[in-house]
This record gives C-alpha cells, sequence and structure tokens, in this order.
C-alpha cells in the first residue's frame, strides 16, 4: 500500500533477524546448556516477559514506572501460595505455624484450586493495576510525579508483606516448594518443561505486543507519549489508552512472576521492592526501549552478565552494573539495539563537522 | 539487497554458535541430564543412589584439591554482617591447608555473592552444587538466604553449614547449625532475666523490640509462649523495617510502658540507630535494661562502644573469654585482618563450621555428602575451638552442644561474661522438651 | 502528656532530618529538574567524611580540642560532597538536561558505583563516629520527656540551611544567576549569565548540603556503604509531595512525611506506619498531580 | 444567517485573583469565519482554552449546537469535546513527533477514537482517500512517511490544521495559525480557510492584521478580558475605542 523508506525497512528486519536469533537460541539452550545454566535462562526469560510490558508502558505510552516489582510480586505470591499449599499437603504452612497461626486464612483456601491459581496470577495484578491506574491516569498524574509514586507503591507493599508474616511468610517470603501440579519441582525435567512454558509466554508475549504496536492502538499509545494533551484534542482519551496498556503490563509482569517462583523456588519482598523494579526498568533502558526486541534482549544481556560477572568477581560486579546503566543511557539512548545506527551517526557527525 | 540479507543470517548463525559456546562451558546439556535420569529412576534406587555417589565423589575431590563454596553476601545491606563470616572461613581454610588438608587433599574455596537478596542465594547455591560440584558450602547469614537454600541443597543433594544464630522451628537433612538455636540462646537469656530483673512487684516486665523480620517474630513467638509458664509479663511487642534508621516513636512507647527489660532482636544497621537514640532519650540501662541476641562486637564496634556500655548481651562465645584458644583465635583474626578488626560468636561458628566438616569428613573417610551427614549424626563429631570443645549433637537434629554466655558491654566495646550455663546444652531445635512450646510444633511433619 | 510532647518531638526532629536530606535534593530536582538518585550516596559520603575527619583530627590535634572534629567536618563534609557533584555534574549529569527520567537511570547506575567505592575503601562493616561532648546531653523538660542536644543541633542546622539557602538564592547576584538560568537558559546565556557555570554550582550546592545532612546523621543513626538507600525513598516523597521547586513546598512535604510517620507508628507499628504514610501521600498526589505547592504554566506538553 | 452553532453566555474566567476573562457573550454561526483579535493579555486563548475544556469556567455557560442537539461544553470532557465535533489547534505547533505524518493524520482522521476501534486496524478508503487529498492541499504529501521532526515550523502548522480538517470538526478553533509563516504560505492558509468555511465555523486568534481583513467574515476585538466592539472588519478599524487601546497602542 505505502512504500516504505528504505531505513524504515532496514531496521525493521534488523529486529526481526535480531529477535528471530534470541529465540533459536533459547529454543536451543536445553540441548547444549546445563540444567542450572538453563534454568538462569529460564529467570531471565521470566525478566524478559517484564520488560516487555514495561517497554509497552514506558517505551510506547510514556509512563516510567519505577514499581513493577509490586504486579511481579502479586503473580508471584499467587503462584507460591498455590505451591506452598501443594508442598504442605494438607496441612498448615510451616511458616504459619511457627508464626502461631492456627488455621489456613480465609484467602488462602482458593489457591488450593489450580484453575483459580492460573487465574488469579493474570487477574490480582490486572485488577490492582486497574485500580491504581485508573485513579492515577485519571488524575493526570504523570512522568516524574507518576514514577516517585509507582515507587512508593512498591516500598509500601513490600514492606507490608514483610510486615505480615503469618499471611505471607515475612522477609523469608515463600520457598520450600516441592511439586508443580504434580510433577516434582527439582527435576530437570520440570525444569524443562517450564523453560518451556516460559519461552512460550515470552513468544506469545511479543508476538502480541508486537501486534497491538503496529495496530492503530500503537500509535495512539506514542502520540500520547509524545503529546498527551494534543492527543486529548484529538479526541482520545489517554487515561483509557493509558490504564489499558498499564493493566497489559501488569498483566505480563504477573504471568513473570507465576513462572519466575518456581524456577528460582522463592519469592519475598526483597524480590518486589524498589531496587528490582528500577533494576526491571533498566533492562530496558539498555536493551532498547521503544522497540519489541531491546526489552528482550536487554533483560537476558543484562542479567546474564551479571550472574557471570558476580561469579567471576563477586565484589565488582556493583562497579560494572552501574557503569553499563551509567554508559548506555548517556552515549546509547536507543540501547544495545540501536548500535548498528551507530556507524550513520558519527558520518553524520563528520560530515557536520565538514561543513 | 538479497545477498546482504544472506550474509546477515550466514553471521548470525555464526554469532549463535560463538554465544553457546561461550555458555555452554561443559557438555552434555539439560536436556541429557534429563533422559539421564529418567533412565536412572527406572533402574532400582540403590542403584541410583551409588552412581551419585561416586558422581559426586569424582568431580568434588578430583586430583590434590576439594573444592568447597563460600556463599555469603558482598555487596547490599547484608554485606556489613557477612564480610566478617568470609573472613573466618577463610581462615579456617588456611589454616586447614597449611597443616596439611582434608584426607590429604587442600582445600579450594569458591566465594560468590549473594547480594543481600534470597532469591540470588538460591540460584549461587545451585550454581555450587551443580556446576562446580563443591563437597559443601559455609555461608548464609539471614533466614530468608537460609530457607531460599534449603530445598537447593536438598535437591541436589548438598550440604550447608550455617553460621548464625536463628529462630529455630528447623532441621534439614543437609543443613548443619553451628550457630544456637532458642534454647541455647534466648531461653537460657530469659532465665537469666527471671532470676536479676524482675521488678519490686516481683514481676519481669518484657518489652519486645526487633526487626520486621522472621527471626525476631519467631523468637518473640518463642517467648510469648513462655509466658504463662515463666510468669513474666510483656508490656510490648514492636518491629521495625530493616534499615530502619528511626526508632524514636518505640523509645516512647518503651518509656510509656516502662518496662524492666527489653528483649532486643533487632538486627543489622538498625540496632546502631538503636542504641544511639536510647541514649539520647535520656535512657540507660540502669533505668531500663536490654538483652539483645543479635547484636555482637562488630555491631558495637560500628557503633562506638560508649552507647552499648552496660547493656547486656547472650551468646555461646565472647571475644572476652578467656582462654588460650579463644586469645590465640583473636589475635590471629586481627594479625590477618587488621587490628581494629573484632571477633564474636557469629565470627567463631563460622570459623569452627570448617573445622567440624574436617572432622566428619575424616571420620567418614571420604568427603561424600552421605557419608559426612551419617558421621555427623553419631554425635562423634568434634572439635576444640576457641568456645572450648563442640560437638555436634547426635541424633537428627544436626545443631551442636554448647555453652550459653550472658555479658555485659565494658567501656572498650568488649562484652564480659556475667553468667553462663553449667553444662553445655543440648540443641533442641523443635523445642520437644518444653512443654509450653507445644502450638508452635504441633504442626511440623 | 510529657509522652505526647515527646512523640511531637520525635515527628519534628524526625522532620528537621529529613528536610535536611532533602534541601539538597529540592535544589538539584525542583531547579535543575534533574533526578538524583545517587542523592542518598552522597549523604553517606558526608558521613563517611565525617569519620574521616574524626580519624585525621584525632591524630592530629590534642584531646582537649577534640570536640571541634565536628564543627570542622559539617563543612568538609559540604566542600567534599560539592565537590563529588561538580564533578559528577561535569563528567555526566550536563549530557542530561531535559531527559529527566534518564537521569534517574543513570545517576542509579551512580549509586551503584558510590556504593561499591565506598566498600572497597572502607570494607562493607559499619563505622563509628564520636558524639562530640557538648552535643552528648539532655535537657530535661518534664517528666519522662527530655530533648538530646544532638537533636536540638539538627534543628538549627536545618533552620540555617534553609536561610543560608533563601539568602543564596534570593537575595545574592549569583543567586539570580542560577534562578534565571534555569528558568530560561538561553535567555539568560543571551544576558550574559554563565549557564555552564551555573549548572556546576547549583548542582555543586545541592550536593553539599546532602553533605552536611550525612553529617548530621552521622550522630543519629549508622554508618556504613548503604545507608544512602534508608533515606532516599521519603527524601523523594518529601519533595514531590511538597512541590517541586519551591523551599515551602520541600518543607512542606518534609513536615507531612516526617510528622505524618511517627504518629502512624505511634497508633500502629512501624510497617504499618510507613505503610500508611506512603498511602497518604499517594492520596495528596491524586489531589494535587504536581505536589501541593506547584507552578502551573501555558505550555500544552512539556 | 445561518444557524447558530456557539453560543457562549456571560462567560467569566478567573485564575487565583486574576480574572482573565469578564463576562464574555458572542454567538458564532455556522459557515462564518470568527476572528478574535486584542493586545496580548486580553483573554482569547483562554476563550478558547474554555470552548474546548482546557480551562474551566468560573461563571456562565458555552452551548454548542450540532446536529440539533444542545451541548453545555463546560460539563464536558475535553476528548468527548473533540468527538462532538470541536477542533483545536494550539498557538505552538503540537504534533506528534513519534509518528509519521500520515499516521498523525490517520489519528486524527479516524471516527472512533475508542480503545477497541483502535485494536482493529481498518482505515476505510474513504478515510485514506480524505488523508490523501489533504496532504496533497497542504503539500506534504511526498513527506507522508517521514517523521514531523523534518518539517519547518509553518508546515507543522500546516499539519496540525491539516489534521483537524480531516477530522472534520463543526467548529474550528485556531490559535495563530499563520504564526511564523511567510506571505506565500499565509495566502494559502486563506485560501485553505475559506474551504473549510464551507462545511463549518471557524473561530481564529491572530496577530496578523492582513490576514484577518483576507479571510473574515466577523471580527471581535478582546480588550482586558471583556469584549470591546464587533462586527466586520471595517467597522472595527473605525472603531474610536478599538483604535485608541489596540491599534494605536500597537502603532501599527
Amino acid at each position: 500500500m505505502l512504500n516504505e523508506t528504505k531505513a524504515g525497512k532496514f531496521r525493521i528486519q534488523g529486529n526481526t533477524i535480531l529477535v528471530t536469533i534470541i529465540f533459536i537460541f533459547l529454543t536451543a539452550a536445553p540441548f547444549f546448556m546445563s540444567s542450572f545454566r538453563m534454568n538462569m535462562f529460564g529467570k531471565y526469560m521470566c525478566f524478559a516477559l517484564i520488560a516487555i510490558g514495561i517497554d509497552m508502558i514506558w517505551g510506547y505510552a510514556g509512563i516510567l514506572s519505577l514499581g513493577h516489582g509490586v504486579y511481579f510480586g502479586l503473580g508471584a505470591y499467587c503462584m507460591a501460595m498455590h505451591l506452598k499449599l501443594e508442598a504442605s499437603g494438607g496441612a498448615l504452612p510451616d511458616f504459619m505455624a511457627w508464626s502461631a497461626m492456627e488455621k489456613l486464612p480465609g484467602f488462602w483456601k482458593p489457591f488450593e484450586s489450580t484453575a483459580f491459581t492460573l487465574l488469579a496470577v493474570v487477574l490480582v495484578p490486572v485488577t490492582v493495576a486497574a485500580i491504581i491506574g485508573s485513579l492515577t491516569f485519571l488524575n493526570r498524574i504523570r512522568g516524574v510525579y507518576f514514577s516517585i509514586l509507582s515507587q512508593a507503591l512498591a516500598y509500601a507493599l513490600a514492606t507490608f508483606m514483610i510486615g505480615r508474616q503469618e499471611y505471607f511468610g515475612g522477609s523469608n517470603g515463600l520457598t520450600n516448594f516441592s511439586t508443580i501440579f504434580g510433577c516434582p519441582i527439582q527435576s530437570t525435567q520440570t525444569k524443562i518443561i517450564l523453560f518451556y512454558c516460559t519461552l512460550a509466554a515470552l513468544i506469545l508475549a511479543y508476538v502480541g505486543c508486537r501486534f497491538l504496536v503496529k495496530r492503530r492502538i500503537g500509535r495512539v499509545l506514542i502520540a500520547v507519549r509524545d503529546a498527551e494533551n494534543r492527543a486529548r484534542f484529538t479526541g482520545y482519551s489517554p487515561a483509557v489508552y493509558k490504564v489499558f496498556v498499564y493493566c497489559l503490563s501488569a498483566a505480563l509482569a504477573g504471568i513473570a512472576g507465576a513462572l519466575y517462583v518456581p524456577q528460582v523456588g522463592i519469592i519475598s519482598p526483597t524480590d518486589i521492592n524498589i531496587s528490582p523494579s528500577i533494576e526491571m526498568v533498566i533492562w530496558v533502558a539498555v536493551g532498547g526501549k521503544g522497540t519489541l526486541v531491546g526489552p528482550v534482549l536487554g533483560a537476558l544481556v543484562v542479567n546474564f552478565l551479571k550472574s557471570l560477572i558476580s561469579e567471576q568477581f563477586p565484589a565488582f560486579w556493583q562497579f560494572f552494573m552501574g557503569g553499563v546503566f551509567i554508559l548506555v543511557v548517556l552515549f546509547l539512548p536507543g540501547g544495545l539495539v540501536s548500535i548498528k545506527e551507530i556507524p550513520a551517526k558519527i558520518k553524520a557527525r563528520k560530515l557536520k563537522k565538514e561543513e | 539487497m538479497k545477498k546482504r540479507d544472506l550474509w546477515k543470517k550466514i553471521l548470525s548463525v555464526a554469532m549463535v554458535g560463538a554465544l553457546s559456546m561461550s555458555v555452554m562451558g561443559c557438555s552434555g546439556g539439560a536436556m541429557g541430564e534429563a533422559t539421564e535420569s529418567s533412565t536412572e529412576t527406572t533402574e532400582s534406587s540403590e542403584a541410583e543412589e551409588s552412581s551419585e555417589v561416586t558422581g559426586t565423589e569424582e568431580s568434588t575431590a578430583s586430583g590434590d584439591t576439594v573444592k568447597v563454596g563460600i556463599l555469603h553476601s558482598q555487596s547490599g545491606t547484608m554485606a556489613m554482617a557477612e564480610k566478617p563470616m568470609i573472613e573466618a572461613t577463610q581462615m579456617a581454610i588456611d589454616e586447614i591447608n597449611e597443616a596439611g588438608g582434608i584426607l590429604g587433599k587442600q582445600i579450594e574455596f569458591v566465594l560468590e555473592d549473594g547480594a543481600s537478596d534470597a532469591a540470588i542465594f538460591a540460584e549461587k547455591a545451585t550454581k555450587l552444587l551443580t556446576n562446580d560440584k563443591v563437597a559443601t558450602i559455609f555461608g548464609c547469614w539471614t533466614s530468608a538466604s537460609r530457607k531460599a537454600v534449603l530445598p537447593v541443597v536438598e535437591g541436589n543433594n548438598g550440604l550447608l553449614w550455617y553460621p548464625v544464630q536463628y529462630e529455630g522451628l528447623e532441621s534439614s537433612h543437609n543443613i548443619m547449625y553451628t550457630a544456637p538455636c532458642p534454647n541455647q540462646q534466648a531461653i537460657p537469656a530469659m532465665d537469666y532475666l527471671m532470676e536479676n530483673y524482675k521488678g519490686e512487684d516481683g514481676v519481669l516486665k518484657v518489652f519486645l523490640f526487633g526487626s520486621d523480620y522472621v527471626y525476631p517474630r519467631t523468637t518473640n513467638t518463642i517467648i510469648k509462649e513462655m509466658q504463662a509458664e515463666y510468669g513474666f509479663e510483656i508490656v510490648g511487642e514492636e518491629y521495625i523495617p530493616l534499615g530502619y534508621t528511626d526508632c524514636s516513636t518505640v523509645i516512647t512507647k518503651i518509656q510509656q510502658t516502662q518496662p524492666d527489660v527489653i528483649i532486643n532482636t533487632i538486627n543489622g544497621d538498625s540496632n546502631v540507630s538503636f542504641f544511639k537514640q536510647y541514649k539520647d532519650a535520656g535512657l540507660s540501662p540502669d533505668k531500663i535494661q536490654t538483652m539483645s541476641f543479635s547484636c555482637y562486637e562488630e555491631d558495637i564496634r560500628g557503633m562506638g562502644a560508649e552507647y552499648a556500655e552496660g547493656h547486656l548481651f547472650a551468646w555461646n562465645y565472647f571475644q572476652s573469654v578467656d582462654t588460650e584458644a579463644s586469645k590465640a583465635f583473636t589475635e590471629k583474626f586481627k594479625s590477618i585482618y587488621g587490628e581494629e578488626k573484632v571477633t564474636g560468636d557469629p565470627v567463631v561458628n563460622a570459623y569452627e563450621g570448617v573445622y567440624l566438616w574436617k572432622a566428619a569428613v575424616e571420620k567418614a573417610g571420604t568427603f561424600d555428602v552421605e557419608a559426612v551427614i551419617t558421621a555427623c549424626e553419631s554425635g562423634e563429631v568434634e572439635c576444640e575451638t576457641p568456645e572450648g570443645l563442640i560437638t555436634i549433637a547426635a541424633g537428627t537434629t544436626h545443631h551442636v552442644l554448647q555453652k550459653v554466655l550472658v555479658g555485659e558491654c565494658d567501656a572498650e566495646g568488649q562484652i564480659q561474661t556475667l553468667w553462663e550455663t553449667e553444662d553445655r546444652v543440648e540443641p533442641d531445635p523443635w523445642l520437644t522438651e518444653y512443654a509450653w512450646a507445644s502450638k508452635l510444633t504441633t504442626d511440623s511433619e | 502528656m510529657d509522652l505526647l510532647l515527646m512523640q511531637l518531638f520525635n515527628s519534628l526532629s524526625v522532620s528537621s532530618i529529613l528536610l535536611l536530606a532533602a534541601l539538597g535534593l529540592a535544589i538539584t530536582f525542583g531547579l535543575m529538574g534533574v533526578i538524583n538518585m545517587a542523592h542518598g550516596e552522597l549523604i553517606m559520603i558526608g558521613a563517611y567524611t565525617t569519620y574521616v575527619v574524626q580519624n585525621i583530627w584525632k591524630s592530629v590535634f590534642p584531646e582537649s580540642l577534640f570536640d571541634g572534629y565536628f564543627i570542622a567536618s559539617i563543612f568538609i563534609s559540604f566542600l567534599v560532597t560539592a565537590g563529588i557533584g561538580v564533578l559528577l555534574e561535569r563528567g555526566i549529569i550536563r549530557h542530561l538536561y531535559g531527559r529527566a527520567l534518564d537521569s534517574l537511570l543513570v545517576t542509579w547506575g551512580i549509586s551503584l558505583v558510590l556504593q561499591q567505592l565506598v566498600r572497597s575503601i572502607f570494607g562493607p562493616t559499619n563505622v563509628s563516629v564520636a558524639c562530640p561532648s557538648f552535643l552528648d546531653k539532655n535537657i530535661e523538660v518534664i517528666g519522662m520527656f527530655s530533648m538530646s542536644y544532638k537533636r536540638l543541633f539538627i534543628l538549627a542546622l536545618v533552620i540555617i540551611c534553609c536561610i543560608l539557602i533563601g539568602l543564596l538564592m534570593y537575595r545574592t547576584r549569583q543567586g539570580r544567576n542560577i534562578r534565571a538560568a534555569m528558568q530560561n537558559r538561553p535567555m539568560a546565556a543571551s544576558l550574559g549569565v554563565n549557564t555552564a557555570r551555573c549548572d556546576a554550582l547549583t548542582f555543586a550546592i545541592g550536593s553539599g548540603f546532602a553533605g552536611v545532612a550525612g553529617c548530621a546523621i552521622a550522630l543519629l543513626g549508622p554508618i556504613g556503604p548503604t545507608i544512602g538507600q534508608s533515606y532516599i525513598v521519603d527524601t523523594f516523597m518529601a519533595v514531590v509531595v511538597g512541590g517541586v521547586g519551591r523551599i515551602v513546598g520541600c518543607i512542606t512535604g518534609s513536615a507531612i512525611i516526617g510528622m505524618g510517620g511517627p504518629i502512624f507508628e505511634f497508633f500502629t507499628t512501624a510497617s504499618l506506619g510507613k505503610v500508611l504514610i506512603f498511602i497518604v501521600v499517594i492520596i495528596i498526589l491524586q489531589f494535587c498531580p504536581k505536589g501541593i505547592f506547584s507552578i502551573s504554566n501555558r505550555v500544552l506538553d512539556e | 444567517m445561518a444557524n447558530p452553532i456557539l453560543q457562549i453566555k456571560n462567560a467569566s474566567i478567573t485564575f487565583g485573583d486574576f480574572k482573565a476573562v469578564k463576562n464574555v457573550s458572542t454567538t458564532v454561526y455556522d459557515n462564518e469565519i470568527r476572528f478574535l483579535i486584542g493586545p496580548n493579555g486580553a483573554g482569547k486563548t483562554t476563550l478558547l482554552d474554555a470552548i474546548c475544556g482546557k480551562n474551566k469556567l468560573s461563571s456562565g455557560n458555552i452551548v454548542y449546537y450540532n446536529d440539533g442537539q444542545e451541548y453545555n461544553l463546560p460539563k464536558i470532557k475535553e476528548n468527548k469535546i473533540v468527538n462532538i465535533g470541536v477542533g483545536r489547534k494550539f498557538q505552538a505547533p503540537s504534533v506528534f513527533s513519534g509518528i509519521t505524518i500520515y499516521e498523525n493524520m490517520e489519528l486524527a482522521a479516524v471516527t472512533n477514537r475508542g480503545l477497541m476501534a483502535s485494536i482493529g486496524n481498518k482505515l476505510p478508503a474513504e478515510i485514506r482517500e480524505r488523508i490523501d487529498e489533504q496532504l496533497q492541499f497542504i503539500g506534504l504529501y511526498e513527506l507522508r512517511n517521514e517523521y514531523p521532526t523534518v518539517l519547518s515550523h509553518g508546515q507543522k502548522q500546516w499539519l496540525e490544521i491539516g489534521m483537524l480538517c480531516v477530522s472534520k470538526p463543526r467548529l474550528m478553533l485556531l490559535d495563530e495559525p499563520v504564526a511564523g509563516m511567510g506571505r506565500r504560505e499565509t495566502q494559502r492558509t486563506a485560501e485553505l480557510l475559506k474551504i473549510i468555511q464551507k462545511e463549518c465555523a471557524v473561530i481564529v486568534v491572530e496577530h496578523d492584521m492582513q490576514f484577518v481583513r483576507e479571510v473574515a467574515s466577523w471580527v471581535t476585538v478582546l480588550h482586558d478580558g471583556e469584549i470591546l466592539c464587533e462586527g466586520t472588519m471595517d467597522e472595527v478599524q473605525n472603531n474610536q475605542q478599538v483604535i485608541d487601546v489596540y491599534l494605536g497602542r500597537g502603532g501599527e
């Protein structure tokens, strides 16, 4: 229908190739990686899932959430509650016993059902996101204010979880699971199945989000990001679009949380607090916001490097991570996916100088 | 245009190859492992066990060295607490290596950073066990990190030596606890308080104050269960989030309730805030005494002795313990890591963990985890340590027999022993010997 | 009665500490639009500077002059952190003007690096600072209510800092230049204001006050590589809820969080108090999306 | 004249203590090009803002008529106001720089701007034609796949006006549409307005008097938030009061 410009076409193809490589690599991973490494990549894929969600709200709709740990945590806790009940097999979960609880609190009961858990993993984060989102976006809290607010939210939830040891395991979080839907959680087979489940979720999320951003809604989101009031005076309701995309990203984070728990074996308030929430944003920034392959790449690369470097130089990985964040945001605002544009940029700068 | 795409694809395939090579490290792959293990399960379970045993034997103790893991936080909020633990563990390993190693093998350690995050602890423990194939792990500080590592060591048949006093109500087949459980710290300390700190009305009024965290909460739950039996009165119970820096409100509540003793189970940094602000509020130990379970010489050094002077602390070891072994240990620790360093109970626990493992391995005659655990459970694994003779209790509790001390901090920041139990106290992590604790333990498996 | 007074004094004291920490942030965030997540680490460096000054002072001056170290360290902390501020601004921050959210991420990276740097130099364990004897006293007011000199001193320090900032910004030529440059950079530049110097200066002042805050909190809390993290969230809340860009907003915000926190805590628990005060902040923001004292303008989309 | 499309009834707007618009009443009719002129700070933009919902009225009412229905604009949300046919162009050109010029037009042209409709992707041929036509008219057809960042100030103004036009409003509010345009471009804008006039009413705030003279059918002069006088350009130009406070002071 329309002639795409050369630059546009080239860029899209570059990213398509990149994402194909990533997915092929991940699909093949269990065949050449030790189960430990594979398990770690499983975890990174959960992170990539969150990163896609964050990119949808930050890269496309311009909402920087520093509290996505909340949604990740809600999904993860829902799953963990189910696994914990499975592990304790009818008895009171261990942490409740030593918190002097006498019987299972009512809101834990439904989590005995697998179907309910799977629904809750998505619906709980989405409901919370819908409430928070509609309040803040209808009241036009934007930019930095929203970021700080979301940060407060993460902090509040984490503190709350820590304070309610009898219900949520306190700072220990929920851990020591034995089976997931009947399969032993430590066995390599289960891990492989979980790995592929995560990969499938990631691919689905990628394809789904790509579908969305190619639709008009993607352009509306960008419009809201670039000039929210203009979008409003073009007849769009920014709040509705923002709440939608915020809920979408909360759902992705919730699913990621649910897949994270059986693979890592623990969810604790530490993982939903401010620092991990900011790290989530950093994966997106490093990979390249505003593209869908960027966050996937960013989450995989940053976390892989983090694991690798903290294994090799336990005392110094913080230097490295801090350095990477600084350098990427300063000199590569487009993230890793924009590396290929650098030669062109340098050329342009040279030309300018010559002029 | 098409040609260029082709080249790109070729390039990318090459990249994938390179990347995968770098990641692989070891051969096999998870898929391989999975098929392996599934064939194993079809065989008899005995055969499986034996094949596993030989597997670990080969990998952990190949050549002249045996690999062990040290897993503590080197970054994040817990780094300040866990750094001395790493140092003590390393010191013990070096000593053993100098003395000829274990079963003729030198110990080689792999140091991993838990980054004050339980999930990272789990990840690193898995790495140590499956990638590095270590014979044992020394590490963890917080309950959260131990709870996270527990399923990992159980699932991969590893062995963890845990060096920090904790809330009890736990015993894992694959964990050895070298530190006290509540009946080796909190409960005797309460005995001491009942004897010495009853108020004028003959009733001991206790204020429970701790970090919002599992150890303090559970310890306080235990103390609350004791209440009926002991007849003391709990006038308040407060928790502050980890890393909280303002204790003034809680101190107001303390002044409001006028207890005889504050049971302080604050962890880490907040101790400094608490003791500083306690003094600021015009309080002192002779007005309201405190008894701390989670604050040792190192914390006192970090806040300044003037704030801790006169307060009470309960441990199994103080740096001030006046024995040759203790003095020599402290001296050596200082000579290696610096004059300003101090030792204390957790440091010694980390140190003796290595020696207990050595004793157990030597008794078992092998590095195999199952054999070592069996040796430990015999009740005959013991060693001389700075705190005296330490024995791993017979049976499956996996705790050690040790004395309990209550001491008072002096002007130099040293805790001087005021009272000690006559004998070493038998560990009882599930509090089975205590009738009042039945409610806490009924639901355990 | 005395308990009530005590609690009020506590709240006031908590607010003053928060305000001291937030002042610097109000300058860098409010005037420059830079979200400095490393502000907490600057506070931490201020505290460590106090520690270093104390040790040097001990070895140079006789025992009788020991107390003087603290006064000296207030100024030295200011200079040290201001110096680091200039380095950061010239080296990194200046590339980020107008990219508020990017500045947040970069300064988060900086905070990681600074934390690790301090950990590598001083070790991960806490260090201790001796309280100067002239502050180590209490005034007994009534009943159990006593005010510690330290907390009173911090209160006075905050008031002095606020007045200093006010004078600096509204009474001096340099302050006028800074405000001009922050409001309209090209205009100020064309009027002969050296905007680059203004940026560096402003950031240095903001960082310097973080150092002073660090010096003050060394009296009340621990000094370790991660202490910055325990202040950063509260300070941001204070600045944001009060309204960016005005000192009065910063004071109000600190008062809300500093007063509200201990009050909620008194009636519930510390954790719940913290959760409640944050919920209050979230609710306030619903009604004043840009903080209580906000400046409105006619630009459609910033 | 034709039917009234907008009635402003005793509208007042205050910011704190400052009264920006005081008790203004006027009626705009179909197919009219109404100009609001007056010195800076007279309240022209504020009045436009009130019509499109950006500012709240402190008293009075603004009524909008469309398809036989009557709307109280102050009670309607901004985006709804747009959807019932009131389009607005702001003083500083504001377009979406993250999407192409064609996509900018597309967002403006679609009729259903709800969430669900945006997930469905269809763009009817009729709308596509309309966009192409409009692009050709404003001379941006060749640039349609570029991003608006390549455009000059005047071109951005046009793009914004073009976006307004394809959305087929009944009432168009233009704030300084020819600011930053050259003579030729201004002329073309005038032509464009003439075409638009056939289908809707236009309210324009403008300082360029020549432009006003060319296209205005009716002029309202605001001063200090009040209506000084109303009439054709000729009438206004010869009004002594206007000359005193505005033209005289402006020194044209």
